[in-house]
């Protein structure tokens, strides 16, 4: 089955992508596709390359950097919500990719089931 | 569905629940309704919660430095979304009538343009029926 | 005595409610941003509203007011201030406490 | 029949009760993060919530109960399943309306 | 008070009232805690709303993938915090008692070190004392 | 009077920011004092120079950069939260500046009252 995932809020804050990353991660080893990853609202926020928590803490942008190389996701930000939070090719972490809402709407239409993790 | 499923029309909902100003998703959930209308689904917008204060009239931004996004929602029904339901029940308990929301309405081409109400006002029981009849929901 | 700040919604989250149980007869409540949602007329809070205003001041920010088309619904006896009021209510109390 | 995901506490928002009022019968509940709050016995939600499990299936990630130290406090009716758990109920329902 | 005003003590409330893990408000609020240890201040915690979850015993977060920061709750007694007060309502609505917290002591100096609950159990009347005391509340 | 103020939401998703700037413009307008503007928890978003919101909408980050100048204000990110959101010199608006906790702190003890604003 094909999974379409929308990430409303940015890492730490909000459980939100954690949750999101179980999800996706829990789904892959089932067998099931990834159609795409969409961020938006502070979920752009996820897409920061400088991000550098606590040596004992979780490296959210770096996990899902390494599912997508591993799995060939596609991490799609929106380009005006990262706009509006300082998120451009310049600080965009490996794995990410800066589009346009119509992605998020591509993947409501391709994918089986969309599932949205937020606040 | 194929990975070329081109021509799928999908029930798309789109789920509003959140004041707007406190917070940004009102906007930016109008952003993603705005964009969905130029791909051919089968679209709906439910307000409800304090979702209903979205589209209530009258706005006056300027004292707090942001912009009145309000007058979009009047733009909706030239983009042919005009299925936009409203809890009774919402509007209810905050004292609020339908003549407290802005006029949404939209030209019927099936009906010699002529204009109709984009809103209806539903129950809760209602509205339940419509979420469980939908293929995608976003909420934010 | 202190200003208590509400910004959420009362319909939404359980803040305001929470903010009764716990200030102090006398005390100044300041709603906020979304928290001028309890400050009308005609809605499930008003009769709680109306009760609290026995025993608080009650102001609401009239920008936040006006932002949300409520201009017209605020209740009697709610006194509405602007950016300039808000500072000085923070200055006159001892201290200020948000419900975040 | 779909899959509604509640990721609130019921104490903090009314986004549970507004689940409640909107869905289905026959329809299934899954509580996660914060949302697992709803699970538990002897709390201000509990009576609502048994209520409930006569017509609705109801579900808590037991990753969530467990870091909130609930392991041993959820009600009886409600199962527990994992990520993997949560991705099979996603699969099975006809689309997943998540209550932000 | 005067620009220089060291040596002041002022007594600083900090209100925690939401749920750990779902937020991060709970593991900052508590990196302030510590930070404010150092500053020879008069330092209060009240934990009510779903803020008493905070100091739940037997987190297990393995499985989310985050750390579980609840044993630094019980460091605080060695930072000399130890007024920790806890709202009955909140435990009560919740159907927790005193016995699901941690147990959080602290040794008394002024009484030849015993250890002693840090854990004050209050009413609503009381917490608002508390609250009216003080001379900064911060809220995360 | 002088006043302290804490910001623990990042900009345009939350009104708090919004609200912030607001009480302290007003504050300066009435002839008080800024003791320090700290951005805690998502607050830090606020001091990213790479914000681009659209035309038609006030930029934040400006206009707490603008204030700051004109007003000589002390705007000051904690820099264990800053880490742990991508928030670092390299992206740092004018005007604000990374340090620690203890600034918070010393706030608390300086300002007569402390106000905060967030979610």
């Amino acid at each position: 089955m094909k999974f379409g995932i929308l990430i409303n809020e940015g890492p730490y804050t909000h459980q939100a992508t954690d949750s999101a990353y179980q999800f996706t991660k829990a789904a892959l080893e089932k067998g099931h596709e990834i159609f795409r990853v969409f961020f938006y609202h502070d979920g752009v926020n996820n897409a920061t390359k400088l991000t550098e928590p606590p040596q004992d803490d979780r490296n959210i942008v770096n996990l899902w950097s390494a599912l997508a190389k591993e799995h060939n996701l596609d991490l799609v930000v929106c380009v005006a919500a990262a706009l509006r939070r300082g998120i451009q090719e310049e600080n965009l972490a490996e794995g990410f990719r800066i589009s346009g809402l119509g992605q998020l709407i591509e993947s409501g239409i391709q994918a089986d089931r969309m599932i949205t993790f937020g606040d | 569905m194929s990975e070329e499923a081109s021509g799928v029309v999908k029930k798309f909902l789109y789920i509003n629940r959140k004041a707007p100003y406190g917070t940004v998703y009102a906007l930016e959930s109008l952003e993603v309704v705005l964009i969905a209308a130029a791909f051919d689904q089968d679209v709906s917008l439910a307000f409800f919660d304090d979702g209903v204060y979205q589209i209530a009239k009258g706005m006056d931004t300027k004292a707090i430095g942001q912009k009145n996004f309000s007058p979009t929602y009047k733009a909706l029904g030239d983009y042919d979304i005009n299925k936009i339901y409203v809890s009774k029940e919402s509007l209810d308990a905050r004292g609020l009538s339908k003549d407290d929301l802005m006029d949404l309405k939209y030209e019927d081409e099936d009906d010699d343009w002529a204009e109709k109400d984009s809103i209806h006002i539903v129950n809760s029981e209602e509205l339940a029926d419509l979420m469980d009849s939908q293929d995608v929901i976003l909420s934010f | 005595m202190q200003l208590h700040v509400v910004n959420k919604s009362p319909f939404e989250k359980s803040t305001f409610e929470s903010c009764l149980l716990h200030v102090k007869k006398g005390s100044s409540i300041l709603f906020i941003e979304d928290g001028i949602f309890a400050a009308l007329n005609k809605g499930k809070f008003s009769e709680k509203v109306k009760n609290a205003l026995e025993n608080y001041k009650i102001y609401a920010l009239e920008p936040d007011v006006n932002a949300r088309g409520m201009k017209n619904k605020v209740m009697d006896g709610i006194k509405l201030i602007d950016y300039s009021g808000f500072v000085d209510l923070a200055a006159e109390h001892d201290a200020v406490q948000s419900w975040l």
